[in-house]
């Protein structure tokens, strides 16, 4: 039964080293002249201001990665609802509507909650 | 040889290898690369054990959407220079974690005898795919944690937002 | 099924413990949370291998909600870490509790 | 007469809106180019004549019976042969260029009294192409031809002397002398990028 | 034995994807090139063998020749695992996408596909957004500014699309009633069972959100190249860089046009009008178009902004998406 | 150069299609300085469309091969030329268009930089000011041809500018 | 009627500043104050009902090297109430002067351009930095004696030629030259970092149209600070004008605004013949103003395509670009080179317009409506386009004057300043236009106004096609001025003109003593040329001032608070020429 994640896997094997030895031979292949100035990081040739980007702090990206979660998490449980909803539908149907909508409904409070408190804009 | 077996140890090796390396990774942006690294083996075992949609979630799920929060919030914080171990505690804690690690092995094979059997037999799920399975016990008998599950997102929604909300008022 | 499910669960352990593990000795908040997803992750994997063993799908449903569990722990602990290195600008777990007691 | 206009700022209706009435106006126009013809010029196969106005390298004109009044007055004193460049080093170039330094002009004394120029070099490189030097020839010596193709690899090829510019002085009116003053003479090739014109 | 067999059958066959989709992504640049050049009224690469037929290969050698520069402040490791991480999940879409049913030659069947999961669109979409991974880390791990503000953007754009992305399968799917791509396209007959005549909602959510996710025009901010020069892929250079384009622009493109097929516009299914091959030649001819759309898009439009961009996939294409599950489900209903 | 070794023949091959490959595959950094900018970018533009022979601009220095000078460099951006040029991967070449960037120009001043190759080495000078599209794109073939012959390890030989080309279209 | 204060006002102002000085120069008043007053009289100026300069024009410097004292200060003032512009004078006692930047924003780069160039201090400027040079650089340019060539001390030979002598005026000896550090030192003087990121934009950048400097210090992508580092094109233009005759200037001006030579072209040649008191011939005139407004139209294409390729619309580009190109076409076939054509001269234009040249151009305005549709279609109500640029840059009224912003920048605000309006030169008196005017303000507005502008001037260019028609074969350069060179034929025939000739390339324009001041509608706004002559064939102190120096300014402060990509937008709306800004 799981023999078409076998493939995956082989597929997956194949494509990172394909990828890797793209990247090695490249590295083989090309030549070699290294120079202080050509490791100085690109930003149009002038002087840096700051030495390294790794001390910034961007708190608006704190609530994208919030709002991924949480709606990732819902749409993990629409997509099982969404294949046997035709299914369902047929026996159950007013059950599996309003239980999707009603999970839906409580999530979208969240969601307009956080549209009023500005999380979705970006700035 | 088997593939299943393969496959459960070459992704098991993977799995507990990055998984110490997220744990004595100094740098935690490697550490969160391998907790991508492990999660993906564990999805892979998810396959291997026939639970796909699971797997397919725990990609989507956590190697991505959870994963990825992470490493914005990290990305956002300055690059961590203190060390990282402390070599105190980790002395510790070995004894400790070997015997939590007899206690859980001991409970989860012998406690098990004591449940029955379900009915989603290989025949079964041969009918049904292991999709619809899971679907039909989660919009059926666990409804109820369902939508409860709704509600705790909502919470954790709100808590996030209020304790991000700050930033918010103050820009 | 080739692999007995033993090995599963012992694999489980093993997560569960190195998580564990890295709790207790990471300084990093966010590697403290890192560890705790690790455990998360070996009871999702416990839960599939009862499942296999009990023929049964209930155990995967948990699963679902373990996710639901880790995303809102993830979300709440991370907004902790930002609002802990607003004030404190570290995220170092001894010094924010050397700062509080 | 100047009036002012307060111009107004267009807006999209709802309608517009929804329909992505305006991404649809903008593909249409993309769409038409799509299909309209290239107005390329594949430059190493096919070429633009520059016009007969062009300003491109310098040469010289070679004395060929074509000479204006004033080479009788100022080439009197020189010793120019058939053929040859009609310079008769009056420094009036230099003197107009904005760039004198990229003048090399040396003439020497003949035993007879008269003057040869010797030496008439051009860095091409410090030159602005402005055409003040040909304005400021008075012998109708030193001009500007159509040739472009300058590249080199090196400074120093960039230098042009006098005989590269009799020579080319001497090709391109051979070539280009006769020509009408027209804005441009290569129709085909142009009619790509304009389309037909109607020419009076 | 046999298993080995299976595998080397399964390699094979993966090698042949690989390498294929390789090649098709080379054609597919000089296709772009030769598109955009005549949308702009110009032939596009043409000296380079016949009509710049050579032109991938040659761009192919140099930049596989290239000086591979590290600059001095980066995270090395992170440096180059980020061009795989770009390329490698975007490659793996294609495992999971079909491209016809199963048939038969010479006694032998032949599956023209990786493998046909049950979760095969769960699978694709959460490999999509693993390569949101390659342009964070690409942009981190260059520590320099362009290349971290460009990787962030891009992030903050995939983020916004994948949620909308998924939201919208969401319709079609409950149309077909399985993740299962060659489901998907057995669910659709005919040409009026196509889903874009039922999903028309959906269908531009995942056309915002493909474009989106490929970093194509409206939404090309990670590498807006006024903005950022080259965005997350600024300090890339030789192979390392070429990987980022090939993933993001070609393969990305191509992969989820595919799947866009797929879902809208019933696969390889069409008229028997090319005898044998016809599924191979709608499917390809179907992609071809969208992929040919995007490009059309990618040429005309401006850009966004990207606050604008993230701030239309939460407050526009969210809720869109959500309602078009509303109104699928509702009519599901109706109809019983 | 009687006798080669069977592995100098293929290096040589080797050579040989790798400069094809570079030599058809230029990618400029995207750099203006000045008014040859602008006849630059008239090069990149339909008219005349460097496209066609594989040349496209890019922004990032790291993913290009040749460095187009297109105007004034003064003393000020020197620095910034200069490491721009540094942080190209080899194999990368300089084309210095226009008088300004090869000679300073007309423009002897106390600002700018008289000749670009005082700070990097350049391939080809092109004269004019601004040299027309043409004249750049004969200079980007010059390099090309420059490229080709650097695997013989022959010398340059210079073109000189003395003839001129018919000015009548070439036929193909 | 004048453009310049008339007398009346100017004896009242006599009598108010009783120790005030009056010059004039054919219509140019100048007024000359000494630096005590300097700060009340300017103030008076801008602040009084019945003057109201509120505009501010330029400033500059010039050098009288050796009397003492030696600085003399220019301010040019324009009352937009009045529509009269005014010169004030201040010889500088020492080497400082309070500073005007409380009174005009617009005088903080021009101050600092004027210590960077001449050394002058400024009490009260809130940051005096050099602005062309660099850090560190050791000497005032401007002065008179300094060098026009520079000080060479630097040794720096060719790097791939190092046998052979590379050319004949090969130096390998060179001026200095800035090492990084010093960059690094006038980048960390310029800004003090305050929040997350300093990002450096440009120079060498594709966006910035050309080799402007920004440096935006910014939380995660909103500027919050912003500061413009230029001289990346300082070629000192005005140092080397002063050694070169009036003619041999015209090339040069040329180079400063690439896009729109013939505009600047025009322009200096305009102040030249007021100087010199030339009056061209009518077809000059006529020639003048068709081929200023087919340069408008060409330096408006190249707004938009850049602009359009900045914000994503990379098709754009390319068809503006083809229509540069029918544009070049006719450029090059009237004036023999695309971009940097020369064509003027003092007194007239070059060459008599070529054969087939009317023809085109019809040809050309016939055909470029419809494109200038499809650009409408492309932009104007594309979504994505009005997100982007509506109220990105808004300019008030208040900012045009305190900046003195002008041409396309003014007019968004609603300010109707375009001097082919207030002063109009060649035929602009005689042609229909409408002048297109903003209401808010935006980077939209200025959008719509540009391609307004461009229908305007091909309506414009109608009209000079009609005249010129009928002007078949009139003279097109004035030679019987005593200034204006003869042309060639008239050299090879005449004896006289060929001694006419050698005299004025030899000697130059010997131009009377006086100074004028004479600004043109470059598409960039208003291009003005300061010429003070002390009766040489040389100018003395060529200044010009350049609506793009002065648009740059407001950048800083329009873009506070937004984004970097709102900064793109605001960049190709101003659309600077570093040519022009620089020098
Ligand atoms: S074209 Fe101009 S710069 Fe060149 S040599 Fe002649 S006068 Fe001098
Ligand atoms: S002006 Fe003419 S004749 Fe006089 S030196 Fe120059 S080229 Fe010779
Ligand atoms: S060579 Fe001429 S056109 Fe080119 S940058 Fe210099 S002045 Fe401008």
């Amino acid at each position: 039964m799981a023999t078409g994640y076998f493939s995956l896997a082989i597929f997956f094997v194949l494509a990172f080293t394909i990828g890797a030895i793209l990247l090695v031979v490249n590295r083989l292949l090309a030549p070699k002249a290294p120079d202080p100035y050509k490791e100085y990081p690109y930003e149009c040739g002038v002087p840096l201001y700051d030495k390294t980007t790794w001390t910034t702090i961007d708190q608006k990206y704190y609530l994208l990665g919030l709002l991924l979660v949480l709606f990732d998490l819902e749409s993990a449980f629409v997509f099982p609802w969404a294949v046997i909803f035709k299914e369902v539908a047929q026996v159950a149907a007013g059950f599996i509507f309003t239980e999707m909508f009603l999970f839906l409904f409580i999530l979208i409070l969240g969601y307009l909650y956080a549209w009023k408190k500005g999380a979705l804009r970006w700035q | 040889m088997d593939l299943n077996l393969i496959a459960f140890w070459s992704l098991s090796t993977i799995a507990v290898l990055s998984a110490l390396g997220v744990v004595f990774f100094r740098n935690i942006i490697y550490a969160v690369l391998s907790l991508i690294s492990t999660l993906i083996a564990i999805s892979g075992l998810f396959f291997n054990l026939g639970a796909e949609l699971i797997g397919a979630l725990q990609i989507l799920i956590y190697a991505v959407a959870i994963v990825v929060f992470y490493v914005l919030v990290i990305s956002t914080v300055p690059k961590y220079e203190g060390e990282a171990i402390d070599l105190k505690y980790s002395l510790l804690s070995t004894p400790f974690a070997f015997i939590l690690f007899m206690e859980l092995a001991y409970v989860s094979v012998y406690g098990l005898w004591v449940s029955g059997t379900g009915v989603f037999g290989p025949a079964m799920l041969n009918q049904v795919s292991n999709v619809k399975a899971v679907a039909t016990m989660l919009f059926t008998k666990y409804l109820f944690p369902f939508e409860v599950a709704s509600v705790i997102l909502l919470v954790a929604m709100i808590g996030a937002i209020v304790l991000g909300k700050k930033d918010i008022v103050e820009d | 099924m080739s692999v007995s499910y033993e090995y599963y669960l012992v694999l489980s352990g093993l997560l569960m413990v190195i998580g564990l593990i890295g709790i207790i000795i990471r300084k990093n908040i966010i590697a403290l949370l890192i560890s705790t997803e690790l455990m998360l992750n070996s009871v999702n994997i416990a839960f599939v291998a009862f499942d296999i063993k009990l023929q049964d799908v209930a155990g995967q449903v948990f699963v679902f909600f373990i996710l639901t569990i880790a995303a809102a722990e993830a979300a709440i602990g991370l907004g902790l870490i930002m609002a802990i290195y607003r004030m404190k600008r570290d995220v170092d777990v001894t010094k924010i509790s050397e700062l509080k007691g | 007469m100047v009036k002012l206009k307060f111009l107004d700022r267009p807006k999209l209706s709802i309608w517009e809106r929804i329909i992505f009435l305006d991404f649809i106006k903008g593909l249409r126009v993309t769409f038409k180019n799509l299909i309209r013809k290239t107005i390329t010029t594949k430059y190493p196969y096919e070429k633009l004549t520059p016009p007969k106005r062009f300003r491109g390298v310098h040469a010289h004109r070679v004395k060929d019976g074509n000479e204006p009044l004033s080479f009788s007055v100022l080439g009197k004193f020189m010793e120019i042969g058939y053929d040859e460049s009609r310079c008769v080093a009056c420094y009036m170039c230099q003197q107009a260029c904005p760039m004198p330094t990229l003048f090399k002009i040396e003439a020497v004394q003949l035993p007879d009294g008269k003057k040869r120029v010797t030496k008439f070099e051009m860095n091409l490189l410090n030159c602005l192409y402005c055409g003040l030097c040909v304005d400021a020839c008075p012998v109708d010596c030193l001009i500007m031809t159509d040739v472009y193709e300058s590249a080199s690899y090196n400074r120093e090829n960039c230098v042009i002397k006098m005989d590269d510019m009799s020579d080319r002085g001497r090709d391109f009116d051979r070539r280009r002398l006769k020509e009408k003053d027209r804005i441009w003479i290569d129709n085909e090739e142009r009619t790509k990028l304009w389309g037909q014109i109607r020419w009076t | 034995m046999e298993i080995l067999g299976t595998v080397i059958g399964v390699a094979v066959k993966s090698l042949i994807f690989i390498v294929g989709m390789f090649l098709a992504s080379a054609y597919l640049t000089l296709i772009e090139r030769k598109f955009a050049g005549h949308v702009q009224q110009r032939p596009g690469p043409l000296h380079v063998g016949f009509h710049g037929i050579l032109q991938p290969i040659a761009d192919a050698l140099k930049v596989l020749t290239k000086e591979d520069i590290v600059p001095a402040n980066v995270d090395r490791v992170l440096f180059y695992m980020a061009s795989l991480l770009a390329f490698v999940p975007v490659i793996m879409i294609l495992a999971v996408i079909p491209f016809g049913e199963p048939f038969t030659v010479f006694g032998l069947e032949i599956k023209p596909y990786i493998t046909d999961l049950n979760v095969g669109l769960i699978l694709a979409l959460a490999f999509g957004s693993i390569s949101i991974y390659g342009v964070i880390f690409a942009g981190w791990a260059s520590n320099s500014k362009y290349p971290m503000i460009g990787g962030l953007r891009k992030a903050a754009v995939l983020i916004g699309y994948e949620v909308a992305l998924g939201f919208a399968m969401v319709g079609p799917l409950m149309m077909a009633g399985s993740f299962s791509l060659r489901e998907i396209v057995a669910a659709q007959d005919g040409f009026f069972g196509a889903f874009i005549w039922y999903q028309p909602i959906a269908f531009i959510v995942i056309l915002f959100a493909i474009l989106a996710e490929t970093g194509r025009t409206p939404f090309d901010v990670q590498e807006a190249e006024a903005e950022l020069v080259s965005g997350y892929n600024t300090e890339y250079s030789g192979m390392k860089f070429g990987l980022f384009p090939l993933a993001e622009w070609y393969i990305g493109t191509f992969v989820l046009s595919a799947i866009a097929v797929i879902l809208f516009f019933g696969g390889w299914k069409g008229p028997e009008i090319f005898g044998p091959l016809s599924p191979f030649v709608w499917f390809f001819l179907k992609v071809g178009m969208m992929f040919m759309f995007f490009l059309w898009v990618h040429w005309t439009l401006p850009r966004y902004r990207v606050d604008q961009i993230t701030e239309i996939a939460w407050k526009v294409m969210l809720p869109l998406s959500l309602l078009n599950i509303f109104i699928t489900a509702f009519i599901i209903l109706i109809k019983g | 150069m009687a006798v080669k070794t069977n592995s100098g023949i293929i290096l040589a091959t080797v050579e040989e299609v790798l400069s094809w490959g570079r030599k058809n595959s230029l990618w400029p950094v995207s750099v203006g300085l000045a008014c040859c900018a602008i006849e630059m970018m008239h090069t990149a533009a339909s008219r005349f469309d460097t496209d066609r022979l594989g040349i496209i601009f890019r922004g990032s220095p790291r993913q290009s091969d040749v460095l187009i000078v297109a105007g004034t460099v003064v003393n000020k951006v020197a620095p910034m030329l200069k490491l721009i040029y540094d942080q190209m991967p080899e194999p990368k070449w300089v084309i210095s268009m226009g008088g300004c960037a090869s000679a300073g120009g007309p423009f002897p001043t106390y600002a700018t930089l008289q000749g670009v190759d005082r700070i990097i080495p350049v391939d080809v000078y092109i004269p004019g000011c601004p040299p027309t599209p043409q004249a750049l794109l004969w200079g980007i073939l010059q390099l090309q041809k420059k490229i080709k012959e650097k695997k013989e390890g022959k010398e340059f030989k210079e073109i000189p500018i003395r003839v001129p080309t018919e000015s009548k279209p070439i036929q193909k | 009627m004048s453009y310049w204060i008339d007398q009346g006002k100017v004896d009242a102002l006599k009598y108010t500043f009783p120790y005030l000085k009056v010059y004039k120069y054919k219509d140019v008043v100048s007024v000359e104050i000494d630096t005590k007053h300097l700060k009340d009289f300017l103030t008076f100026l801008k602040e009084d009902p019945a003057y109201s300069f509120r505009m501010f024009i330029d400033f500059t410097v010039v050098d009288h090297y050796p009397s003492t004292p030696r600085f003399e200060a220019v301010y040019i003032l324009f009352s937009p109430h009045y529509k009269q512009r005014i010169i004030v004078k201040s010889w500088i006692e020492g080497d400082s002067l309070p500073t005007a930047t409380d009174l005009w924003k617009g005088a903080k780069w021009a101050e600092r351009e004027a210590w960077d160039m001449f050394g002058i201090k400024f009490d009260g400027h809130e940051n005096l930095v050099r602005i062309f040079l660099w850090e560190g650089y050791p000497y005032f340019p401007l002065r008179k004696d300094f060098p026009k060539e520079g000080i060479k001390e630097v040794y720096l030979p060719s790097l791939n030629e190092r046998e052979n002598i590379p050319s004949h005026d090969y130096d390998p000896y060179h001026t200095p030259i800035p090492t990084l550090e010093d960059l690094e030192k006038t980048q960390k003087r310029r800004i003090d970092k305050k929040n997350q990121i300093v990002l450096n934009w440009g120079p060498l950048h594709p966006g910035t149209h050309g080799t402007i400097w920004f440096m935006f210090d910014m939380e995660g992508e909103t500027i919050k600070e912003c500061d413009i580092i230029l001289g990346q094109l300082h070629r000192g233009i005005e140092k080397l004008a002063e050694d070169l005759t009036y003619t041999q200037v015209i090339p040069y001006t040329d180079r400063m605004d690439y896009i729109s030579a013939i505009c600047s072209n025009v322009t200096y040649v305009n102040a030249v013949e007021k100087l010199l008191g030339v009056d061209p011939p009518e077809k000059a005139k006529w020639i003048r103003t068709m081929l200023c407004e087919l340069q408008r139209i060409n330096s408006h294409l190249l707004w938009l395509g850049t602009t359009a390729l900045d914000l994503g619309a990379l098709t754009m580009f390319l068809y503006t670009f083809r229509e540069r190109e029918k544009l070049m076409d006719i450029i090059e076939g009237i004036a023999g080179i695309r971009l940097n054509s020369s064509f003027m001269r003092i007194g007239g234009v070059r060459y008599d317009l070529p054969e087939g040249a009317i023809d085109i151009v019809e040809k050309f305005i016939e055909d470029f409506p419809s494109r200038v549709r499809d650009y409408e279609d492309l932009l104007t109500k594309n979504r994505i386009w009005m997100k982007r640029n509506r109220e990105v840059g808004i300019v008030s009224e208040e900012d045009v004057y305190q900046y003195g912003l002008t041409g396309v920048m003014a007019r968004s605000a609603g300010v109707p300043y375009d001097i082919r309006y207030i002063q109009p030169t060649d035929a602009y008196a005689e042609v229909d236009f409408e002048i297109p005017l903003g209401t808010i303000g935006d980077a939209y507005d200025r959008y719509l106004i540009r391609i307004e502008e461009m229908k305007q001037s091909v309506k414009i260019v109608h009209q000079c096609v009609d005249r010129l028609k009928r002007m078949k074969n009139d003279r097109y350069v004035a030679t019987d001025n005593p200034y204006v060179l003869p042309t060639l034929q008239e050299t090879y025939l005449s004896i006289e003109s060929m001694v006419k000739d050698f005299n004025l390339r030899i000697y130059g324009e010997q131009a009377p003593l006086g100074e004028v001041y004479l600004s043109g509608e470059n598409p960039r706004g208003e291009l003005g040329f300061y010429i003070v002559s002390k009766g040489e064939g040389k100018p003395y102190r060529l200044r010009i001032r350049s609506g793009a120096f002065y648009n740059l300014q407001a950048f800083p402060e329009l873009i506070r608070g937004k984004t970097v990509a709102d900064a793109v937008a605001l960049l190709g709306s101003i659309d600077p020429v570093v040519g022009e800004t620089d020098r």
